[in-house]
C-alpha cells in the first residue's frame, strides 16, 4: 500500500490510472489531492509519501536538489493545456479576439506566481500586449481549479483553464474555447518524484510513463509529455 | 519586511473585519434577542439554521455562494434585479460571505448573554416608562455586555483569519478583495517562508494587541454580579 | 379604580373583582401564595391576562380591546425582590426613573426622595455593594422618582428596621394627600396596614374574600381578620385636649371620647385609635366603680363563635364597628344577640399616629 | 452517491469532531472556570492568547503547527522524547490542531456563562456542605448550562467544517487523516459537483439533524430565569 | 462561642468582638446597613478576612493560621435575598441539603421541614414558579433540612404573614431546646426578638454596641432600645393559676404574680411578659384604690432623659429589671434617683407564649 501526493488538478486522471494500476498489480496506491505548494511543504516536514506527482516542475526540483526525492526519479508525467474558456456558447472565438474586443468584465487565472497555468496564462497575455489592459478585469483563483469554477459558475465570464477540467465536463457546459497556440507559453509540465524506496512505488510511476496511463493522460485533455 | 500588497491587504482586512463585525453584530443582535425572548415552538429550528454554515467547510462554502452570487444564482439574480452591485469578486461580496459565516460566533454568545439578563431588569425598566426599544438599549445591551464582548472578539478574529470563503468568491484582486489571509498563504504557498513568518508574526501581535485593549478595558466595566 | 382579573397557573387561579376608591391607601392583605404578587403584575400590565379590565380613574389601560402596555401606564412599582439595575450606580438608577418622566408631570424631585430614604451617602455605589435594607430604600425612592399616577408596592419595608420605618409611613401617607398618589400597597404587618391603610382588599387562595373601607373590614365577622388573637377595630380621631393634672390624652371620634397615657400631639391633629378586640368587655349596665375610662354605650351586630370557648361581639357605636373578644359562656349569661344595648369599655387603646 | 471513501472519512470527521469536542470541553471548562472566577491581574492576557490562533488563516496556523510537530519542532521533539506518536500526518495531530484552533468558541461563552451564574449560588451550596468540586458539579455546570450548549455545538461544528488546519497537519491520507470536508473539497477541485452536491446536502441534512436533536432537548431543560 | 472581626469596606468598618451563649437564640438587631450580613458571611466563612477569629464551642473555625471552609462547617444559612437553586424543584433543593449530611449527623427529616412549613404541595416546581413567601420557606426548610450545628438566619421570616410566622417561631425555639441547634437571627421586628431571643446583639455602624441576654439588653439605659417609644422590659414567667371568676390569669416571676388578661394555657408553662415602659407609672408608696393589679416593689437604678420632657426609668424589681417611661417634671417631683425605693405599677402587660 502506498501514498501518492497529487495536484488537485490531475485527480481525475489520476484515479483512474490507479485504478488499472490496482486491476494489474497487487498493490494499493491511496491518493492525497492537494495543492502542489501545501504538498511541497508537509513533504518537507516528513509527511509519509511514496510519490509526488506535482503540478509544477519548480517543486519537485526543489525536493530532488533537497535530497528529499530519489534523484533521478524525476519526470515529467503530463503536460498542461492552457484553453481559453467561457461557459457562454460564442462568448470565445476559436482565434481568441474576444480578448482585443473585451465584452466582458472578469477575466479568470490561475495565480501567476504560484500556480503553472496561472504562470502560462500571463504569458499568453503579455505576448498578446493584453496584460496590462486587463489587469484590471482578472480575478486570480489560488489554482487553476479556482479559476475554472469561477468561470464554470458564470461569475466571470471567461478564463484561462486547463484543458483536461473542461473535457472533464464532457459537454455537461455548452461553452466556448479557444485553444491556446503552444508557442504562446512555456511548457507547463507537470512532473512526478519518487520520495520512498519502495518497489511498489516505482512500479506505480513507472506504469504512470508506460502507454497505457499515456492514453489515460491524453484522453484527460493534457498533453504527453 | 511586508510589501506593499501585504499593507494593501491588511488595509483590507481591518475594513472587512471592522465592516463585518459591524454587519453581524446589527443583523445578529436583533435575531438574538428575539431568539432569547421568543416562545416560538420552532425556534430551534432557525437555531440550527443559524449554526448550520459552520459545518460546510469553508472552501465549499465560498464555491456555493459563488454559484448563489453568479447570474444564474437566487443572489446573482436579487443583485441584478435590484440593481445592485455583482457580489462576486467585489468586497460586497466578501463581506456577505464573512458575515454569514461568522454568524454563529455571534449569535450565540449573545442570545446566551440577553437570556441571563432575565425579564426582572425589564420589567423593572417598562415600569419606569421605558419604552420596548428604551429598555433594550438601556437595559439588555448593558447587562449583555459580556456577550457582546465575546461575540466581537470572535466575529472579528474568525473574520481577520477567515480564508477559505473569501478565497474563492473574491478573485484575489489587490485593494479590493486581497485580504490579509490570502496574502499570507500565497507565501507559504511560494514557499517564502521568511516573508510569511515575518507577517504572520505581526498579524499575531496587532492581534495580540487588540484583543489586549479590548479584555482590559473591559475589566473596568464588568457588571458585578452577587 | 376598576379591576377584573382571571389568571390561571397550574392549580392556583386568581379570579378577582376589585372597585377601588382611586386615591388613598389600599392595602392588599393575605397569606403567602394567596396572590398578591400576581394581582399587582396585572395591574401594571407586566402579564397580559386576556379576560381582565383595568380602569384607573377616567383612564381605561384594558378592557375587551385595549391594553396599554406597562411604559405607558405611569406607575412606580417596588417590587417584592431585589430589582435595582446592577449596571447603573445608585444615582443613576433614580435617575433613570427621573428622566424618563416628562418635565409637566415631574411631582417629586430626585432629590427629595434621596433625602427621604437617607440614601445620601450611596448614590455613587453599585447595588452590588449596598446591604439589603439600603437596596430596598433605593428601589423606593427610585418609584418615587418615577412620579407615578399611581405607586405599587410589593412589601417594599419588610426589610426595613422601625426606625426607619417610622420616617418612611408618613411620607407615603402624605403621598396620596399632597400628590394625589393612590397607592396599592402589599403588607404582612397589622401594624403597618393599620397605620397607613384606608381601604383594605383581603385576598385569600386567589380570591377576594372582601374589599372595603379599612375599619369595616377589620370588624366584618365573616372575614378572618375578625378572628384572630389580634382582631382589632381602628377608629378614627381628633386630639381635643390634653389633660396635665392626670396625664392623659383626650380624643374625639364618632364613638365618643377616648382617653389616652398623654402623648405630645398637637390639639386638632388627626389620628387613628386601635382597639384590640380582646381589650374590649361587655356590661348591660354603664359601670361606674370600674378603673376602665373608655366605655361607650354600644349594639350588638352579630355574634360569632370562637375555638377555646371564646366569641367574637361585632358592636356598632355610634354607628361606627367595633369588636369584643368574651367567653362564650358570658356571651350566653348577656344574652348576646343581634340588636341588644351592652355597653363596652376598653380595658387599654393604642393611639397611632 | 457517497464513495467508500466518503463514509470512510464521514468516520473520521466523526471520530474527530465527537473527540476534538470532548477535549475541548474537557480543557476548556476548567480554564473558562478559573477566567471567570479570578482576580488575576492579567488574566486579560491569557484571555487573548486564548483568542489568538483564530487571526491565523487555518492553513497558515497548520503550517506552523506542521513545523512544530515535525521531527525539528518542539512539539515534535517532546513527543518522541515521551515516546508519544508522532503528531504530523496522524489522529493525534489533527486532534491537537483541531481543538488548538476550536479553543475561542469554548473557552468564552463557557466563561460568560460561569460568569452569569454569580456567587450567590455557590454560597449556598457551601453552607449546604458541598465541597468545592461538589458544587461545581451541582450548581456551576448545570446553571452554566447554555454556555456549555453553545460550546459544544460552535466547537464540534467548528471542527467539522474546519479544514486549513487539517489539511496541513493531515495529509489528507484516507482512514487516517482525511476527514469529510478534505474529501467534500477535493470533489469540488475535482470538478466532481454532482458528487461534492450530494456529500454538502448529506452533510449539511446531518448537521441539521443533529443541531435540531439538541436544541430541541435543550428546551426542555431550560432553566428559568426571573 | 467567640467571633472577632474586622473588615473594611470603603467607609463602612465592621469591627465586632462577641462572646456568645454556644446555645439558644441570639438575636442580632441593627438599623438598615449596620453590618449584620457582613457579620453572618464571616460568620459563616463566606468572606474571609485575615484578622477574625471564630470559635463555637470546642471547635476553633477561624484563627490566626486556620480557616475553616463554610462547607466544613456544618452550618445552616437563611440568606435574606432569595437562593433557592433555580435547575432544581424545591424537592430537589431540599434533598441537596438532607443528602449533604452524613447520616450520624441527621437530625431534621426533610418531611418533618416540609410539613412545618407547609410546602408540602409545591414539591414538584421550580422555584420560579413560586411567589416571595413560598420562596423564603423553602429556603428555611432547606436549612433545617441541612441539620446544622449552627444555623444563620438573615431575616428569614420578613415575606411571611403573622399566622405562618406564628406557626414557625415555636419550632425555631424548639430547635435549640431539643436539638441544641443554636440560632444566629436577624431581625428587624421587635416582637420577632423578644419572642425568640434569648441573646442580643446590637449592631450600630459595625460597632457591637452591646452584647447580653434579652432582659438586660432591652433596659439597659445606655442602649438605644431603651430610648424608642417602644422602649420595653421582658420578663421571664411561669403560668401558676387561672382565674375563672375575674376571667384572669396569672403569672409568677422573679418580680412577683403579674395577673393577665385570661389565656388558655396550661398551668406550668414557662412565658415571656412584654412590659412596655410608657405602660409603667411609679408611686412612692403603694396605691390601694387604684385599677392597676401588677403593682410592685421596685428601686430606681438610673435616671435618663429623653425628648419631649420624657424619662425612662430603670428600675430593679427582685433581680430583674424593668423600665418606666415618665415626665422628667414626675421624676423631679418624685425625687427619682439611683437607689430610690419606688412602686412600678404595670397598666397593662402583654403575654408572649
Ligand atoms: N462591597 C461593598 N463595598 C462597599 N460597602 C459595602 C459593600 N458591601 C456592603 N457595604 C456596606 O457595608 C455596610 C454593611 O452591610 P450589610 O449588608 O452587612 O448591612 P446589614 O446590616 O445586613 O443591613 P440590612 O439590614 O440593610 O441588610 C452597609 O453600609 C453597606 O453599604
Ligand atoms: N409560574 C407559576 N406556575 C405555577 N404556579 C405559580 C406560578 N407563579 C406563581 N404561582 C403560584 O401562584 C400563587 C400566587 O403567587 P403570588 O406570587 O401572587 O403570591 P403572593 O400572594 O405574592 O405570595 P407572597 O406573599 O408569598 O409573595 C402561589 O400559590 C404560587 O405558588
Ligand atoms: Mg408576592
Ligand atoms: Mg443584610
Amino acid at each position: 500500500r502506498i501514498r501518492v501526493a497529487v495536484a488537485s488538478n490531475f485527480a481525475g486522471a489520476a484515479r483512474k490510472i490507479v485504478e488499472r494500476f490496482e486491476a494489474r498489480v497487487d498493490h494499493q496506491v491511496d491518493l492525497s489531492l492537494g495543492s502542489t505548494g501545501k504538498h511541497y511543504a508537509q513533504i518537507v516536514h516528513g509527511a509519509p509519501f511514496d510519490a509526488f506527482l506535482a503540478a509544477d516542475a519548480w517543486r519537485p526540483e526543489l525536493l530532488e536538489r533537497d535530497g528529499l526525492a530519489r534523484s533521478g526519479s524525476r519526470f515529467t508525467y503530463a503536460r498542461g493545456r492552457l484553453v481559453l474558456w467561457s461557459a457562454t456558447v460564442g462568448l470565445v472565438d476559436p482565434g481568441g479576439r474576444v480578448l482585443d474586443q473585451g465584452e466582458f468584465r472578469h477575466l479568470a487565472i490561475a495565480h501567476p506566481e504560484l500556480a503553472p497555468y496561472g504562470r502560462a496564462a500571463r504569458e499568453v497575455l503579455t505576448a498578446l500586449g493584453r496584460w496590462d489592459a486587463l489587469a484590471a478585469r482578472l480575478v486570480r483563483g489560488e489554482d487553476v481549479g479556482q479559476a475554472f469554477q469561477f468561470v464554470a459558475s458564470g461569475n466571470a465570464e471567461l478564463g484561462f483553464v486547463s484543458y483536461s477540467q473542461v473535457r472533464q465536463l464532457e459537454g455537461s457546459i455548452d461553452g466556448s474555447l479557444w485553444q491556446v497556440p503552444e508557442n504562446l507559453y512555456s511548457p507547463i509540465e507537470q512532473q512526478a518524484v519518487l520520495l520512498s524506496d519502495r518497489e511498489a512505488a516505482r512500479a506505480f510511476l513507472r506504469f504512470l510513463r508506460g502507454a497505457e496511463a499515456l492514453e489515460i493522460i491524453r484522453d484527460a485533455g493534457y498533453g504527453a509529455p | 519586511m511586508p510589501t506593499g500588497a501585504d499593507l494593501t491587504a491588511l488595509g483590507v482586512t481591518l475594513k472587512l473585519a471592522a465592516l463585518a463585525t459591524t454587519v453581524l453584530l446589527l443583523l445578529g443582535t436583533p435575531l438574538a434577542w428575539w431568539l432569547s425572548r421568543t416562545r416560538w415552538r420552532f425556534k430551534f429550528v432557525l437555531e440550527a439554521v443559524v449554526a448550520l454554515p459552520l459545518v460546510l467547510p469553508p472552501t465549499v462554502l465560498g464555491f456555493y455562494l459563488l454559484i448563489a452570487f453568479g447570474p444564474h444564482g437566487p443572489l446573482g439574480k436579487l443583485m441584478a434585479a435590484v440593481g445592485g452591485p455583482p457580489l462576486a469578486f467585489s468586497f460586497s461580496g466578501l463581506l456577505v460571505g464573512s458575515v454569514i459565516y461568522s454568524m454563529p460566533f455571534v449569535v450565540q454568545p449573545l442570545q446566551d448573554a440577553f437570556a441571563a439578563v432575565g425579564r426582572r431588569p425589564l420589567e423593572v425598566a417598562a415600569t419606569l416608562r421605558a419604552s420596548p426599544i428604551d429598555r433594550f438599549f438601556s437595559v439588555a445591551v448593558p447587562l449583555a455586555r459580556p456577550g457582546f464582548l465575546t461575540a466581537t472578539v470572535l466575529g472579528f478574529a474568525h473574520t481577520v483569519g477567515e480564508f477559505g470563503v473569501v478565497l474563492m468568491i473574491g478573485g484575489n484582486i489587490p485593494g479590493e478583495t486581497q485580504v490579509l489571509s490570502i496574502a499570507l498563504y500565497d507565501h507559504v504557498e511560494g514557499l517564502e517562508y521568511g516573508h510569511a513568518h515575518w507577517l504572520s508574526g505581526g498579524l499575531l501581535l496587532t492581534s495580540f494587541l487588540m484583543l489586549i485593549a479590548v479584555y482590559g478595558l473591559n475589566r473596568r466595566f464588568r457588571v458585578l454580579r452577587p | 379604580m376598576r379591576a377584573r382579573f382571571r389568571v390561571a397557573r397550574g392549580e392556583f387561579t386568581l379570579d378577582v373583582d376589585l372597585s377601588l376608591p382611586a386615591s388613598g391607601v389600599t392595602a392588599l392583605f393575605g397569606p403567602s401564595g394567596c396572590g398578591k404578587t400576581t394581582l399587582l403584575r396585572a395591574i401594571a400590565g407586566l402579564e397580559r391576562h386576556d379576560d381582565g379590565y383595568l380602569q384607573i380613574g377616567e383612564t381605561t389601560w384594558q378592557d375587551a380591546d385595549l391594553f396599554v402596555p406597562p411604559h405607558r401606564r405611569a406607575l412606580g412599582y417596588v417590587f417584592q425582590e431585589a430589582s435595582l439595575f446592577e449596571h447603573l450606580t445608585v444615582r443613576s438608577n433614580l435617575d433613570y426613573a427621573a428622566n424618563r418622566v416628562p418635565a409637566a408631570e415631574r411631582r417629586v424631585p430626585v432629590d427629595r426622595a434621596v433625602e427621604l430614604l437617607g440614601i445620601g451617602t450611596l448614590l455613587d455605589r453599585r447595588p452590588a455593594h449596598l446591604s439589603g435594607g439600603e437596596r430596598q430604600r433605593v428601589a423606593i425612592a427610585r418609584a418615587l422618582a418615577a412620579s407615578p399616577r399611581l405607586l405599587l408596592m410589593d412589601e417594599p419595608l419588610a426589610s426595613l428596621d422601625r426606625q426607619r420605618k417610622g420616617e418612611i409611613l408618613p411620607y407615603l401617607e402624605s403621598l396620596h394627600r399632597e400628590l394625589d398618589m393612590p397607592l396599592l400597597y402589599v403588607s404582612h404587618s397589622h401594624d403597618e396596614v393599620a397605620r397607613l391603610a384606608d381601604h383594605l382588599v383581603l385576598l385569600e387562595c386567589g380570591r377576594a374574600e372582601g374589599s372595603g373601607p379599612i375599619d369595616e373590614m377589620l370588624t366584618r365577622l365573616d372575614l378572618s381578620l375578625a378572628h384572630g388573637p389580634d382582631a382589632e377595630a381602628l377608629i378614627e380621631a381628633t386630639v381635643s385636649e390634653h389633660d396635665e393634672e392626670f396625664d392623659l390624652t383626650y380624643l374625639d371620634s364618632g364613638v365618643g371620647r377616648f382617653s389616652v397615657a398623654r402623648r405630645a400631639l398637637p390639639v386638632g391633629s388627626r389620628v387613628r385609635v386601635r382597639v384590640a378586640a380582646r381589650d374590649v368587655s361587655l356590661t348591660l349596665s354603664p359601670q361606674s366603680d370600674t378603673s376602665i375610662l373608655n366605655i361607650f354605650p354600644a349594639t350588638v351586630e352579630e355574634v360569632a363563635a370562637e375555638a377555646e370557648g371564646q366569641a367574637t361581639v361585632r358592636l356598632k357605636v355610634g354607628g361606627i364597628p367595633m369588636l369584643a373578644r368574651v367567653t362564650r359562656k358570658s356571651a350566653a349569661a348577656l344574652g348576646l344577640e343581634s340588636g341588644k344595648k351592652v355597653f363596652a369599655q376598653a380595658k387599654s387603646v393604642a393611639l397611632l399616629a
